[in-house]
This record gives structure tokens, C-alpha cells and sequence, in this order.
């Protein structure tokens, strides 16, 4: 019983590693094997390969290497992500605690948050200019907002019948809160880290690619303006592997830190 | 309606027999274990029969595999003399956590057997109601589960079995999860509804009051791996009364026998 | 007071007392300036159904911006929901596919917008394949992990009452899956209404997005706030609209007696 | 023992959900050290019962005293074990027991010696730095159990703790809190539909009607500890009780 299980899960296993190497067959056959698409319309696998180990070191042609592009969006999307924590999840666990505070505060948070953080950018432009500031407050918002909403959540899916123990034994309102209900919250409190790093990353590459010096948004808008594909593509990769790494590191911490098995 | 047979006509062969069946589980770190150990059964047209044993090993899996969901490692399991192979509707279940399909209503839960298997609607409709107003629950037909206290849910799960003409009845444990009063108030409905709609009846509990106020028979298990260690006749009238000295004789005689956990 | 009339009321209350400060701060400081007060704002925000900014009234805007993103949202969440049943349902679907989804979805939408230029120009295509990319891979993968949701009791249920392989399909893995496909379809509606702002901002001659921009380019904060109304609002109510249909479709998920 | 004031004094109890009357007008006292088990219909408001008790739902009318003082779990030594699981996920086996004496802040020596007490008394000492979700349903009210009694509680509420326990395991945990309240002498009100229940663990019986609940009538158990629940005695007391109740 148990070896046959083992058989069909390799067997599926090849079956994806094999639909991969056919995809990336058929995009170099209808790139540099048969000609269909010209490197200006679609790149070769290869080119972009070439181009994905140039661009570490190389500033041609946006002026910058891959890397330090990586670190001026980091910089930024880090920037804004860290203070949009600090203010977002107090923020959401003070709105939930309090009905009055939940009451007066929820219906003007339910029309902020339907604004997507890239509509901040014009806004944030016009009053601190392009450059650093205004894509870092772009990034605070939209971090923030999403921070908010999942503490906010978070506090309020505690389970009554803990906090009527806690209560039984006597606790104060402020031993409620952080004995019990900010405990309960914390796998959800990561879930918000984990939504607001991709929505600030998100952010970031919009804003650059709006108004920008520096950052990946910016080269991959630039490589456009001079058809090179490549690096665009090469830019798309570099935005998906980051995204992908920050999420997993944000996982990790969160369940070493949520005790119970529950993250 | 099925004509319901003479009870004293005892066909020769069984409706449910278990000859020699062991049944063996991988876990995957505790590797192999036993949890059915050559187990020999016969169960009798239109009988009450209970499974009564205690904790939770190997009795729910002697129902599974009447019902067709586990097959046994070794022996034989026959209903009406041929080797069960997987579930059907002959051998209708109803489960300790009802298993009801909460986005159908009451009626679509209990319609469901008929529906899938071709009967046209309104022939369904009106066999589906017969089996809510025996179960007492008319007026929550388009009600969905979600709504339902555990009781009627457990109700829901009779009717839809009932509504299927099933050879035999399977119950697994149904009413463990109900208060003790919701319980008491099952056991006679489920009474009376098996006194009208004579089906053989096999119920598995590990409640001995549960056991001796519903059984014409009784089939005492062992632990694991679970075998037949004593079998009690319990001819007392119906409807029975917990509390009368007959009752409690035999509980206190059942519970004696019984290896209880640790 | 009911609870309803409570809710109602404390809203009210915290809404007018964000305007309240939102008046003061730019009428008596420095941010008066350069940020105009709500009035200012309202009255422009209303005007706009009337006299049209650039070459469309705001109604018009708001129309197009959703028609924009409704089109693709529609076709993203269709294919959406019948790959993720075929990838749930057929494990040779789930090994060819999954690779794929696993590395496209982690790419932004937004960051799709140069290749979207090069491939469909500046025309409506190219905000369709944006907001058919956002919109898809969020779908795909909640309705996939409705179909492996399934509850193994209920398909014993089933089979039990005699129901065949095809049936457990529709009337076990279907319904369960539903709600899942609604949570991901509001999900998706989320990052579509991001991407259809983001990339009318970056080109286009109206929509909400359009609206935003072109007041950045002339300096006009009055227009950004104007824009960051409309969008809002619609966004409240497409969401809101959203949940109304759930609720009615997923009436059998709500608890309570 | 007779002239000592009685450690809960329960006058006109009243309870109102809007204008749905649930607790009407209840009165009744308990003696210290007494286990006294309330019974009744099924759906009889018995959780709003026990909440209005520790002032977790505020009553609408009525005084509740313990030792002649209007109930406050701030200043008393009250501790309630509710029907659902309720030991906290994050902490572990030890954690979640000492949770009731970090808030009552006892100290640090004090608090050691009974919650070791209590580890080895529910035979959990083995599974202190287990997370709940490692045990299994009995071992998870074993933990309740001990978290309420190691602040050594002058009262203590019990809502229906064993409904979903199998027959072996609720009578096995039923002897095992006997033991408890006859060592530590502590108040003890166990709410349970279970009437054979009720009948094996208490001193004093109280019945209450369906709703809006008052109190039926109370009476005494005069049975000797350990009881047989099969004995003669044991079931003209049940019938009993069970008269005053039966709906079904």
C-alpha cells in the first residue's frame, strides 16, 4: 500500500518538472528556434538568462546595477513597511477593543481602505515631490490599512468563553487584552505582516514605474522605453523571487514566535 | 412500501454475516496495528441489534465495513450471502456527526438518496415526506442543517437513510454528541420509528443505559483488537424504563463483563 | 437604541468628525495650501457629473474604469473557476498546471504593465490582460483548495445513498466549493480595482485613474481628491454590492437559529 | 455549622435579554463547602445562569452575595470551568494551570507548590510542556479542572464539564473531583442536564424549571459517598428528580 502512494507522487512530481522544461522548450522554439518573435516583442530564454547574470554588475542601461536597484525599492518598501506595522497594528487592536472606538472609527476605515495604495502617489507627490518621501508614505498607507484590518480581525475572533476565564479569575481590562486577546490575535497579526509586506512590495513597483530615479519599477520602465524586454522580464523575476522570499522569512519568524501549533 | 416478512421466518443464511474478519491499520509512524481480530457475526432479518463496547476502538470500523467504506484484511463480510464490496443503498448509515449536506434543506437532504438514484421528482417528494413526518419534522422541510438543533439534525439523518429503503440500518453512535434529556427523547423516537418501519438495525454506542433500553440483542466487544466477548438476548418490554429493577440487573450484569478503559 | 441604530449612528458621528478635522487642518494650517478642504472637495467631486473633466462627466469615468476591470474580471473569474475545479479535481491537471501558477502569481500585476504596453500598446487590451492577470491566479487557487476542501464524511454520505462518481461531483465537490470561489472572487475584485487605477494612471485619457494623474500633471490637488473620491466610493460599492450577492448565494453557511 | 452565614445568598435574580425574561426571580442560598448540583429542562438558560452568577452577564435585577458581600471575581476567589474547551491554545499544560494565580498574583513560591499539586493530582505532571492541541478531550478538561482549583477557590462553578466525555472517562473524572472537593473543602455548583449525574456527585439538588427559569424546588442527597448508581436508593432519588423534570 504504502510504496504505491510513493510511486504516484513521483510520478506527478515528473510529470511538473516536465511541463516546465516543455514550456520553456516552446518559448525558445518560438523565440530564437523558429524566429516568430522578434527580441523586441519576445525575448529568448536565453537572452533573458544572459541578461538576468549581466544586470548584477552591470549599470547599462538605466545607469544602475540589478543590485543596487534591489536595495533603493528595499530601502523603500522596507521603510514604509516597518512604520506602517508600528502604527497599523495598535492602530487595528485599539479599534477592536473598544466598541465605542470600533463604532465611530469603522465606517471611515471601510472607505479608506477601498482606495488602492498607488492613488496616494499623485496625492503624495504633489505635496512632498518625487523621490524617496512621497513613495515611502505611498507605502506607510497601504501597509498600514492592511495591518489594521487584520489585527483588527484578529482581536475580534477571540473566543469569549477565554476571556470570561479571564475574567472569573479577576483580570483587569488591560490584563484581558494582552493575557488573552493580543495572544489569540498573533497568528493573524502575522497573516497581516505577511498581506501588508506584499501589498507595500506592490505598491513600491507601481510607484516607480509612475515617477522614479531608482528601483526595479523604474528599470523595468525604462527597459521598456528601449524595447529591451529582457530586462524587463528580468526586472518581473527579480520583483516575484523578492516578494516570495520577504513572504516565507515573514512565515518563518511567525512560527517560531506563535506557540500552541496554531500559526 | 415494502411488504414487511413473517418474523418468525428465519431465512437460513443471515442478511449480515462475518466470517474470520481481522482488520489491520497503517499508521504511518505506529506502523501496522489490529483493530478487528477474527470476528464472527450473524445478524437477523428485522432484529434491534447493539454494538456495545467501550472507548472508541474497532466498533465504528465493524460498521464501515458492513457499510462498505473498509473492506476487512481477512475473511468474509456477506449480506445476503454475497461479499459486501462498497457502500449502496441497501445498507443505509447514519453518522455520530450527522453528515447532513448543509447547503440542501431538509427535504433535499432527505430526497438525496432517491434523487441520485432516478426515482422522478414527485414520487420522491411524497416517500420523502412520509420519512420527515414519521421523524416529526414537519414544517422545518426547507430549513438548512445550519439552523437545526443537534436532535433534529440526528432526525434529518434517519429520515435520509429510511427514505432510501435500505435492507438494514447502520447507526454510529448518533446520538453521542446530544445533552442526556435530547438523548432519552431520541432513543424512544428512534423506538417508535423502528417499530413502524420494521428494517434490521445495527447500533453501535459505548452507553450501556443506550444499549439495554434499545437492543433486542447485544453484542458485548473487547477491546482492542475488538472480538464478540459476551452476547446478551434482552427480551424486556417495549417501551422500557431505565429505572425498573429487571433493567437495572441487567445493566449492573452488562457492566460487569464490560473491560472498561483505564 | 437597537444595535443596528447604535452602528448607524457612531458612524455617522466618526465620519462627520473626520470631516470636522479634515476642514480644520486645511482652513487654519499651513496644509490649507496645498490641500483643499472637504467642501472644496464634495462640491467639485459633484460637479463633475455635471461639467465633465477632460473629455468625459464623471459618470462617464466611473463607467469606464469598470467597465474596464468588470470585462477581464468576468473572463478571469470564469477560466478562473474552471481551472482551479480541473487542477482540483484531475491530479494530471494539478502537476502540468501548478507550476505555472506557483511562478506567475507571485509577479504583481502592476509589474506586468511595461510587457502589456509592448505586447497590446496603450489600447483597452492591454488593460484587460492586467486586470485578467490579477484577477485569474487568486481564483484559480481558492477554488482549488475548495475542491480539496471536500468533506471526506459527506462523500461517504453520498455514496452511501447511492450517489455515482459523476454525481458526487455536482452535488458534493460543486457546493462545497462555492464559497471558497466567492472569497477568492472578492479577493480578486480587490487587487483588479488596485490595477485598473494603477494602470489608468499610467495611460489613459479617462477613467478614475486618468482623473488622478492628469490633476497631478497640472498641479491640480482639487481633481486628485475629486478622483480619490470617486474611487473610493466605487470601490465601497462594488464591494458592498459583492457581499450582498454571497450572503443570499451562501444563505446555508450562516449559523444561528 | 447551622448559624454560619451561608456562603451564597442568591435574592430575586432576575435576567433580561431586551424584553426576553430569562432568569425570573431567583432565590436560593448555599452552604459553605457544599456541592450542590442544579439540574434542568434541556434549554433552560442554565449558561445565562451561571454568568449572571459571576456578574459575567450583568443582572437585570437581584443581589448575589458571597460571604455576605455583593459578588465581585476582582475581590473573591471564584473560579468557573465552562462547558466549551476553553485552556488557552498558546500556553502550555503548566502555563495554562498557573494562568489563574498569575492574575490573582500569588506569590511566586505559592504559586509553584499548587500548581505542582495540581499536575500530579489530575496525573498531568508528565504532559506539563504539552500545547493543547497535543491532548486529547479528557486530558483537556483535566487541564480546566486543575487551573480552577490550584487558586484553591472558595467557590467554584461548573457548567456541564463532562457532557461530551464517554460513560468510563465522565465517571472516572466524576470520582477524581469528589476527591478534590473533599480535599480542598471548596463551594462547588455543578450545572448538568444529566440527572443520574447529579444525583451521584451532590449534597443538595436544586431543579429548575424551563424558561424563564425560576427555581423548582431543592433537595437533599442524603446518600453516602461512594455511590452505586444501580443501588435501590441511588434510583428512587433519580426517579424522582426526574419526575420534576421530564419533558420528553
Amino acid at each position: 500500500m504504502k510504496d504505491k502512494k510513493k510511486v504516484r507522487i513521483n510520478k506527478y512530481l515528473f510529470l511538473s518538472v516536465f511541463s516546465i522544461c516543455v514550456g520553456i522548450f516552446i518559448w525558445w522554439l518560438v523565440t530564437d528556434g523558429l524566429g516568430i518573435f522578434r527580441s523586441n516583442a519576445l525575448p529568448s530564454p536565453v537572452k533573458v538568462a544572459e541578461s538576468f547574470v549581466k544586470k548584477w554588475y552591470e549599470t547599462k542601461p538605466d545607469g544602475a546595477t540589478l543590485l543596487q536597484h534591489l536595495g533603493a525599492s528595499l530601502q523603500v518598501a522596507l521603510g514604509g513597511y516597518v512604520i506602517g506595522a508600528v502604527v497599523g497594528i495598535p492602530l487595528g487592536i485599539f479599534m477592536a477593543w473598544n466598541d465605542k472606538v470600533d463604532m465611530c472609527v469603522r465606517p471611515v476605515f471601510d472607505l479608506v481602505r477601498t482606495i488602492p495604495g498607488i492613488a496616494w502617489t499623485s496625492v503624495m507627490v504633489t505635496l512632498v515631490g518625487i523621490g524617496f518621501m512621497s513613495k515611502a508614505l505611498v507605502i506607510f498607507i497601504s501597509a498600514m490599512v492592511a495591518m489594521v484590518i487584520n489585527s483588527y480581525s484578529g482581536i475580534k475572533q477571540t473566543k469569549t468563553v477565554h476571556l470570561w476565564v479571564g475574567q472569573t479569575f479577576g483580570a483587569s481590562n488591560w490584563e484581558l487584552l494582552t493575557k488573552v486577546a493580543i495572544p489569540s490575535a498573533l497568528p493573524m497579526i502575522f497573516t497581516g505582516l505577511d498581506v501588508a509586506l506584499g501589498s507595500a512590495w506592490t505598491t513600491l513597483v507601481a510607484a516607480e514605474l509612475l515617477a522614479s530615479t531608482k528601483g526595479l519599477g523604474f528599470m523595468i520602465q525604462q527597459a521598456r522605453g528601449i524595447f529591451r524586454l529582457d530586462i524587463v522580464i528580468v526586472g518581473m523575476i527579480v520583483i516575484a523571487v523578492t516578494g516570495a522570499i520577504l513572504s516565507s522569512v515573514i512565515q518563518f519568524i511567525g512560527r517560531k514566535l506563535i506557540k500552541g501549533g496554531r500559526s | 412500501m415494502r411488504m414487511d416478512s413473517e418474523r418468525q421466518v428465519v431465512p437460513e443464511e443471515a442478511l449480515i454475516e462475518f466470517r474470520g474478519v481481522d482488520k489491520y491499520f497503517d499508521k504511518p509512524q505506529e506502523g501496522r496495528y489490529q483493530v478487528v481480530g477474527d470476528l464472527n457475526i450473524k445478524v437477523r432479518e428485522n432484529e434491534f441489534l447493539v454494538l456495545f463496547g467501550p472507548g472508541q476502538c474497532g466498533k465504528s470500523t465493524i460498521l464501515n465495513m458492513i457499510a462498505g467504506f473498509e473492506l476487512p484484511s481477512s475473511g468474509a463480510v456477506l449480506c445476503q450471502g454475497k461479499p459486501v464490496e462498497g457502500p449502496g443503498p441497501d445498507r443505509g448509515m447514519v453518522f455520530q456527526n450527522t453528515a447532513l449536506f448543509p447547503w440542501l434543506t431538509v427535504m433535499g437532504n432527505v430526497e438525496y438518496g432517491p434523487k441520485v438514484r432516478g426515482v422522478k421528482k414527485e414520487e420522491r417528494r411524497k416517500r420523502a415526506q412520509h420519512y420527515i413526518d414519521l421523524v416529526g419534522l414537519q414544517g422545518f422541510e426547507n430549513s438548512f442543517p445550519v439552523k437545526l438543533s443537534g436532535g433534529m439534525q440526528q432526525r434529518v439523518g434517519i429520515a435520509r437513510a429510511y427514505c432510501n429503503e435500505p435492507l438494514v440500518m447502520l447507526l454510529d453512535e448518533p446520538f453521542g454528541h446530544l445533552d442526556a434529556q435530547t438523548r432519552y427523547l431520541m432513543q424512544d423516537e428512534l423506538t417508535r420509528i423502528w417499530q413502524a418501519e420494521k428494517r434490521t438495525v445495527i447500533f453501535v454506542t459505548n452507553n450501556i443505559e443506550e444499549a439495554v433500553y434499545l437492543a433486542d440483542r447485544i453484542l458485548v466487544l473487547r477491546n482492542c483488537p475488538t472480538g464478540v466477548k459476551a452476547e446478551y438476548e434482552i427480551n424486556l418490554p417495549r417501551p422500557r424504563n431505565y429505572t425498573d429493577p429487571e433493567f437495572l440487573r441487567l445493566r449492573r450484569e452488562i457492566d460487569a463483563v464490560v473491560d472498561h478503559t483505564l | 437604541m437597537g444595535e443596528k441604530q447604535k452602528r448607524v449612528f457612531f458612524g455617522a458621528i466618526g465620519i462627520f468628525v473626520f470631516l470636522c478635522i479634515w476642514y480644520v487642518a486645511t482652513a487654519l494650517t499651513a496644509l490649507g495650501t496645498v490641500m483643499p478642504d472637504p467642501i472644496t472637495v464634495f462640491t467639485g467631486f459633484f460637479t463633475a457629473f455635471v461639467e465633465p473633466i477632460g473629455t468625459h462627466s464623471m459618470t462617464m469615468h466611473i463607467l469606464i474604469s469598470l467597465r474596464r476591470m468588470l470585462v477581464p474580471y468576468i473572463a478571469g473569474g470564469v477560466l478562473g473557476v474552471l481551472v482551479g475545479i480541473l487542477m482540483g479535481w484531475y491530479r494530471v491537471a494539478d502537476a502540468i498546471l501548478m507550476p505555472y501558477i506557483q511562478m506567475i502569481r507571485p509577479i504583481p500585476p502592476i509589474a506586468w504593465i511595461p510587457l502589456s504596453i509592448v505586447w497590446f500598446g496603450f489600447s483597452e487590451g492591454s488593460k484587460y490582460f492586467l486586470i485578467f492577470l490579477a484577477c485569474f491566479f487568486t481564483i484559480a487557487l481558492t477554488t482549488y483548495n475548495g475542491v480539496h476542501s471536500v468533506d471526506e464524511t459527506l462523500v461517504r454520505a453520498a455514496r452511501m445513498l447511492g450517489a455515482k462518481d459523476n454525481q458526487l461531483f455536482t452535488s458534493i465537490v460543486l457546493p462545497t466549493t462555492v464559497p471558497y470561489i466567492f472569497s477568492g472572487l472578492q479577493v480578486a475584485l480587490g487587487s483588479a480595482w488596485a490595477t485598473i487605477v494603477a494602470a489608468e494612471m499610467i495611460r489613459s485619457s479617462e477613467g478614475v485613474g486618468w482623473l488622478i494623474i492628469s490633476g497631478q500633471e497640472t498641479g491640480d490637488m482639487t481633481q486628485i481628491m475629486v478622483g480619490i473620491v470617486a474611487i473610493a466610493l466605487t470601490g465601497l460599492l462594488i464591494t458592498s454590492i459583492m457581499r450582498g450577492v454571497e450572503s443570499k448565494l451562501c444563505a446555508w453557511t450562516v449559523r444561528g437559529k | 455549622m447551622e448559624n454560619k452565614q451561608p456562603k451564597v445568598k442568591v435574592q430575586n435574580l432576575t435576567k433580561k435579554f431586551g424584553d426576553l425574561l430569562v432568569l425570573d426571580n431567583l432565590n436560593f442560598e448555599v452552604k459553605e463547602g457544599e456541592f450542590l448540583c442544579i439540574v434542568g429542562p434541556t434549554g433552560c438558560g442554565k449558561t445565562t445562569f451561571l454568568n449572571s452568577l459571576t456578574r459575567l452577564y450583568e443582572p437585570t435585577a437581584g443581589e448575589i452575595l458571597v460571604n455576605g458581600i455583593p459578588v465581585d471575581p476582582k475581590k473573591q476567589n471564584i473560579s468557573y470551568i465552562f462547558q466549551e474547551y476553553s485552556s488557552f491554545p498558546w500556553l502550555t499544560v503548566e502555563q495554562n494551570i498557573r494562568f489563574g494565580l498569575e492574575i490573582k498574583k500569588t506569590p511566586k513560591a505559592e504559586a509553584d507548590a499548587n500548581v505542582e499539586e495540581m499536575l500530579d493530582v489530575v496525573g498531568l505532571t508528565k504532559f506539563r510542556n504539552y500545547y493543547p492541541s497535543q491532548l486529547s478531550i479528557s486530558m483537556l478538561q483535566r487541564v480546566a479542572i486543575a487551573r480552577a482549583f490550584a487558586t484553591k477557590p472558595e467557590l467554584l462553578l461548573m457548567d456541564e464539564p463532562y457532557g461530551q466525555l464517554d460513560i468510563d472517562l465522565r465517571f472516572k473524572l466524576e470520582d477524581e473531583l469528589i476527591k478534590l472537593w473533599k480535599k480542598t473543602g471548596t463551594t462547588v455548583l455543578f450545572i448538568t442536564h444529566n440527572i443520574e449525574e447529579a444525583v451521584y456527585l451532590s449534597q443538595k439538588i436544586m431543579v429548575l424549571t424551563n424558561k424563564p427559569t425560576s427555581v423548582k424546588t431543592v433537595l437533599d442527597n442524603p446518600l453516602p459517598l461512594p455511590r452505586d448508581v444501580v443501588s435501590e436508593e441511588f434510583v428512587k432519588l433519580r426517579n424522582k428528580v426526574t419526575d420534576l423534570i421530564r419533558w420528553w
